[in-house]
């Protein structure tokens, strides 16, 4: 172990993190918008909603973000009426792509999970709650979201870890995030392990941060787990 | 071009197949494996010795919190590297090959388990309490009780998190080809490198993909529906 | 202690319920049930297990739609309509269901309390985020229904932490607490000692009294007869006598009722 | 050890250098070289796959002996492993839209050794970072042309890629203005569909910053093997063996002279 | 009809509780309370809601440990060890735990029917899976249980589509199918009409005809009385009055239990 060089990198890796969180906030963050749109549109009755969203969680789920993320930024760029189009300098940009690339990917993700959550509220719960001459939506506000919330909260934490290091895959378009960064000093000492435990290590810290968060979030919401004990 | 992935001598139809198998394979192993890392890490979490809390902890945070690309490298070099460590020690010098399925899988049944802890520790707690005391009321052991009431009941909610984890496991599989383990990743980037048509391989690997996911969501579903008999949706 | 009062013909109908059916695929619950429930009505429903005395109530809501018939409230008939080749049936306009609902209060026999909040939440929950009720006015109010009912000690605890009985007045609280104008009890006092029973009558009785209209299914045969401005009792999804209380409890006209009521065993005191 | 049998590792994934036929079989000019140079050194051969990310780790825990893997020979590389003497060569060169302003620029030279301190190789030199100033290039990730812009061109922006077809792709979307790298993996994204319209560019750069050719990549300890591959890398290159194998698979020469 | 002998002092015990305490972190459910059923006896136990009657049932089946105290059934006594310095309490051989309870049915106050099994399954479940009967055999001793008990025709239905009473009845079934020694009943009627009271009156008695135990909670005091041996009242955590029911329910001892029985309605008929 080349402890000398691990120490010389710190800095560099360490000046990549802003890139890194930026992707990372951006896509969780819009993510949450798109899986909650879509997670109600699946289970909306709409025939025609519940077939899209459908289409659109099958395909994000189902293929890896690699190509996700290949097919959005080179695949695009490839045809002439998406440069010709306004969106085209943002498209140009590596980061907007990763950050399309993962908010649709954790939408999709996302979406699942919520989907399963909100399913799992047992049906008593919302008729008490429809009784008192709740809306649909405000049942769901006040009912469904707070219980499914709590229901999805280890698997979200999950998703949120999985973002985190999907982050990485940003460096396949040229993104010089953590694991840009690395690939680069790889290239210029081959010290594979090295650095790759260094970089490691900073996305460990990272996730231990995020599901430390998770896992608090879930303790101060659930005190009613806690008072069967 | 199409003739590329063709299955004559031509074609990389056959190549193509064999690591759709591999794949499939693969995360399928790992997949079960990860279960059982996952059941296990989950009674852990959810018992209510420290030790075992704190093993669970750690195993969760590290295998989730690093690279999946860390863990395999970790596995397939140091791996190895022990196993020589070991074999030194008894005076045989020279390499001892392990199959890149056994670390592969091992790799990815690792990462899969730490996702899965979560996903079941999850659904358990979702379990009401109810349904365990009426089973320990007529005497059911542990096992038993793990087996007839919490496990049925656990699936309804972690159906849907383990859905997401085998879809995750079974492209976790693609980063194993660091192993030169000839799955579908490997090869549509061989098939491309000796024939630059990357596109070309590698939307076939994503179709190749998608079909996995086709079979395995439909099946998902039927084991979602199962799971959920007896239950009222409002 | 004093008998209800019949309420007189003339008084304005809460409740009327004309030639309900429902369907659970092939089991008919509910056979062609008719029913008025006039302002300050208490009307109980009696009747052996499975015949259909939940399911009705829950017609009333709307919480279980109709396959046919139709559900007055306060005078505004609840529109359905039917959907997909006419096999089933929804109600036409969800914001009609929903400002009707603010009115009818329920209690549930298996309670539904919600598990993610306090006993204090549960109640002021609807009032505050429903009816629009200054949050410090609804807590104020529920302390008091909370006391009421005698938990007013377990306002912080979940419901997991409370005994049955507890529960169940926890729920009679959160209805309480909307100030319907109708309310429907399924088995409201199921979980309850004699004592408490009586509370709940006390309260019921105070209700009808301030001009409001229940509906309640019991089994508690002594406390129908308390109670009741009307007994109805219900056999295999229909109507099979009703009633004032003294005549269909003590001389009723069916075999059925007759029979049903031979097996009650009198109660002490 | 006495290197009977030798394990070569190559990654099978870039043509011409080395390649995987659709049957699985690796084949390609290092696989044909390795045979010849293990026939010279007495030993029974074997070539195994192996990802380009974990080729030097692998090589380090023994899983083989050596690599031949179109590897150029770095002075970062060797800190970590040993190289044999090049047995080929191939010069770096960059790829423009046909379209581009930058077609214009005329070079002194053909060919610049880096190692040469001609007058000409440094006006090339100069010239070349006159001209891509303010324009983004894009190479592969760690290979020996992102080093070069790296201590050559530090004020030219680069942008990373995997592989240098997708460098191409991104060059028709006019992200970046034009493409560095091995000759073959430039012509051969030249020939591509998604990168019509393109053209070489520019002088032919070797040796210095970009290394000192293609050569087996060793483990420091085993000075004995590196001494055996030199010997047998020596004797094929002279007896045309190389050039053979290479006008074969390249249609070009790249035999170390 | 007739009603239930008391039983001999020199019957043998078969549930033993010598003074047990429990506490929910800072409140103390039961305070010492001690409590002796021979074989044969039928105890009811009477008492206000949270008065700890659920807390002393679970107590004796060790779904809840109790913190102080003891509990013998047929002899064995539960053996129960501190752990963490001496602040909570667990038994200290779980096998013993699972023996014991395949003696002692118990029927929940909130039913607690497997959700994902139909209600036969949820009845052949034990019997099969703990008792190691043969399914068929099983099979036809709960197809009779359910029948005995009215709901036969539900065999196939899933909990959720069963009305409150049936729920109650299937979950009376399923405790019986374990043919145990010692039955713990929580308000086993609460969700019956006076019809299906009677009903399961009858099987208690047969029960205890045969020489089986029964302990069990009850508001009704008709209930309590036509099938008692012996009654208990509970209050606040402890025994506030036992003995004969004639002389509990009639003629108490205890200002309280006067006091408490006072308030309840008499039945009809
Ligand atoms: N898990 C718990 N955590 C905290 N308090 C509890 C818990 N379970 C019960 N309690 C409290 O213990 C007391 C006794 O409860 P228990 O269920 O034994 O009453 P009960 O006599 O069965 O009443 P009921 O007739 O209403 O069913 C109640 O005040 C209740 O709130
Ligand atoms: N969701 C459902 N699916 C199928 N059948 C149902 C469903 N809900 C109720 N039933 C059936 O409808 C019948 C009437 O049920 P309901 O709950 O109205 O009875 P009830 O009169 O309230 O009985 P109880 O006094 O036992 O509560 C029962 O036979 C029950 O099995
Ligand atoms: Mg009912
Ligand atoms: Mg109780």
């Amino acid at each position: 172990m080349d402890w000398e060089l691990m120490w010389d990198s710190l800095p560099r890796l360490l000046g990549a993190l802003p890139l890194t969180l930026t992707l990372v906030f951006a896509s969780l963050l819009f993510g949450a918008g798109v899986a909650f749109a879509t997670a109600l549109l699946r289970l909306s009755g709409n025939r025609v909603a519940e077939t899209l969203t459908a289409g659109y969680v099958f395909v994000f789920r189902g293929t890896p973000l690699l190509v996700q993320i290949f097919l959005i930024y080179y695949g695009l760029g490839q045809f002439e009426a998406v440069r010709d189009s306004i969106l085209w300098p943002m498209l140009r940009e590596p980061m907007w792509c990763a950050i399309l690339a993962l908010t649709l990917n954790t939408g999709a993700y996302t979406s699942e999970i919520l989907r399963g959550a909100i399913l799992s509220v047992p049906a008593g719960q919302v008729e008490a709650a429809r009784a008192c001459g709740m809306s649909r939506v405000l049942a769901f506000r006040r009912i469904v979201l707070p219980m499914a919330i709590r229901q999805m909260l280890p698997a979200y934490g999950n998703e949120m870890i999985l973002m985190v290091k999907a982050s990485s895959l940003a460096s396949t378009i040229t993104m010089l995030e953590i694991t840009g960064v690395s690939r680069k000093i790889i290239s210029q000492t081959y010290a594979v392990f090295e650095i790759f435990i260094l970089a490691g290590a900073i996305y460990l810290l990272l996730n231990f941060l995020a599901s430390r968060f998770i896992k608090h979030t879930e303790w101060r919401l659930t005190p009613y787990l806690r008072a069967r004990a | 071009m199409l003739e590329l992935l063709s299955f004559g001598p031509n074609g990389w139809g056959g190549q193509l197949l064999s690591g759709l198998a591999m794949t499939i394979a693969v995360s399928v192993s790992s997949f079960t494996l990860g279960i059982l890392f996952g059941s296990a890490g989950a009674a852990a979490k959810l018992s209510h010795s420290l030790i075992l809390n704190g093993i669970a902890e750690v195993y969760t945070t590290i295998v989730r919190g690093v690279p999946e690309l860390l863990v395999i490298y970790l596995l397939f070099f140091g791996g190895s590297g022990a196993i020589m460590a070991v074999a030194g020690i008894f005076g045989y010098e020279g390499y001892i090959e392990i199959d890149a399925f056994s670390i592969g899988v091992a790799a990815v049944g690792l990462i899969s388990g730490a996702y899965s802890t979560e996903v079941i520790r999850g659904a358990v707690q979702a379990v009401p309490v109810g349904q365990i005391e009426a089973a320990r009321a007529c005497g059911m052991s542990r096992w038993l009780i793990l087996r007839r009431v919490l496990v049925p009941q656990t699936l309804r909610y972690a159906l849907p998190g383990l859905g997401n984890v085998w879809q995750l496991t079974l492209k976790d599989t693609a980063l194993i080809s660091v192993t030169a383990l000839a799955e579908i990743m490997r090869v549509a980037h061989v098939a491309s490198g000796s024939t630059r048509q990357p596109f070309l391989f590698y939307s076939t690997a994503a179709v190749l993909y998608l079909l996995l996911t086709t079979v395995s969501t439909a099946a998902f579903e039927r084991a979602e529906r199962r799971a959920n008999r007896g239950v009222r949706r409002a | 202690m004093h008998r209800h009062p019949p309420v007189s013909d003339t008084a304005p109908a809460a409740v009327v319920v004309e030639d309900l059916h429902k369907r659970f695929g092939e089991l008919e619950v509910l056979k062609g049930v008719s029913l008025t429930a006039r302002v300050g009505d208490v009307i109980t429903m009696i009747g052996s297990s499975g015949s259909g005395k939940s399911t009705l109530l829950r017609c009333i809501n709307m919480l279980e739609i109709p396959d046919e018939g139709r559900v007055t409230i306060g005078g505004e008939t609840i529109g359905l309509k039917k959907i997909r080749n006419g096999r089933s049936t929804v109600p036409a306009d969800a914001r009609q269901v929903e400002r009707i609902r603010t009115r009818l209060g329920m209690v549930f026999q298996s309670f539904n309390l919600w598990t993610h909040m306090t006993i204090l939440e549960n109640v002021i929950e609807a009032p505050v985020h429903v009816l629009g009720v200054p949050r410090a006015e609804a807590v104020d109010r529920a302390r008091m229904l909370l006391d009421k009912v005698g938990i007013l000690a377990k306002a912080d605890s979940y419901p997991v932490q409370l005994s049955g009985g507890q529960q169940q007045r926890a729920a009679i609280a959160r209805a309480l607490a909307m100030q319907p104008k109708v309310m429907l009890f399924d088995e409201p006092t199921s979980a309850l000692d004699p004592e408490l029973v009586g509370e709940v009558l006390r309260v019921i009785r105070q209700l009808a009294d301030e001009g409001n209209t229940m509906i309640l299914v019991t089994h508690e045969m002594g406390f129908a007869r308390e109670v009741a401005s009307k007994v109805v009792f219900l056999h295999q999804g229909r109507i099979e006598e009703e009633g004032a209380p003294d005549k269909v409890l003590t001389n009723p006209d069916s075999d059925r009722v007759r029979q049903f009521l031979a097996r009650h065993l009198s109660g002490a005191a | 050890k006495d290197w009977k049998k030798i394990r070569i590792a190559t990654e099978g994934a870039y043509a011409p250098w080395n390649a995987t036929d659709p049957s699985g079989k690796l084949v390609g000019f290092e696989i044909d070289l390795a045979q010849d140079l293990c026939k010279r050194m007495g030993a029974e051969c074997e070539v195994v796959a192996q990802d380009w990310d974990g080729i030097i780790p692998a090589l380090q825990q023994g899983k083989y002996d050596a690599i031949m893997a179109a590897m150029s020979i770095t002075a970062e590389r060797k800190k970590v492993i040993e190289f044999s003497n090049a047995y080929g060569t191939e010069p770096s060169m960059f790829g423009i839209p046909k379209a581009s302003p930058l077609a214009a620029a005329k070079f002194g030279a053909e060919r610049v050794d880096l190692t040469k301190d001609t007058p000409e190789n440094k006006a090339a030199v100069a010239k070349l970072g006159e001209v891509l100033k303010g324009k983004t290039v894009g190479v592969q990730t760690s290979t020996i042309q992102a080093n070069f812009m790296e201590k050559l061109l530090p004020s030219v922006a680069v942008r990373t890629y995997d592989k240098l077809d997708n460098a191409g792709i991104d060059m028709a979307a006019g992200r970046v203005d034009a493409i560095f790298g091995d000759r073959s993996a430039v012509s051969a994204v030249l020939e591509a569909d998604a990168a019509k319209g393109m053209v070489l560019f520019g002088p032919a750069f070797s040796r210095g910053v970009l290394g000192d050719g293609v050569g087996v990549g060793l483990r420091k300890a085993d000075k004995d093997l590196k001494d055996k591959f030199n010997k047998a890398i020596a004797d094929a290159t002279k007896d045309g063996t190389v050039t053979k194998l290479s006008t074969k698979h390249f249609g070009y020469d790249i035999a170390i002279k």
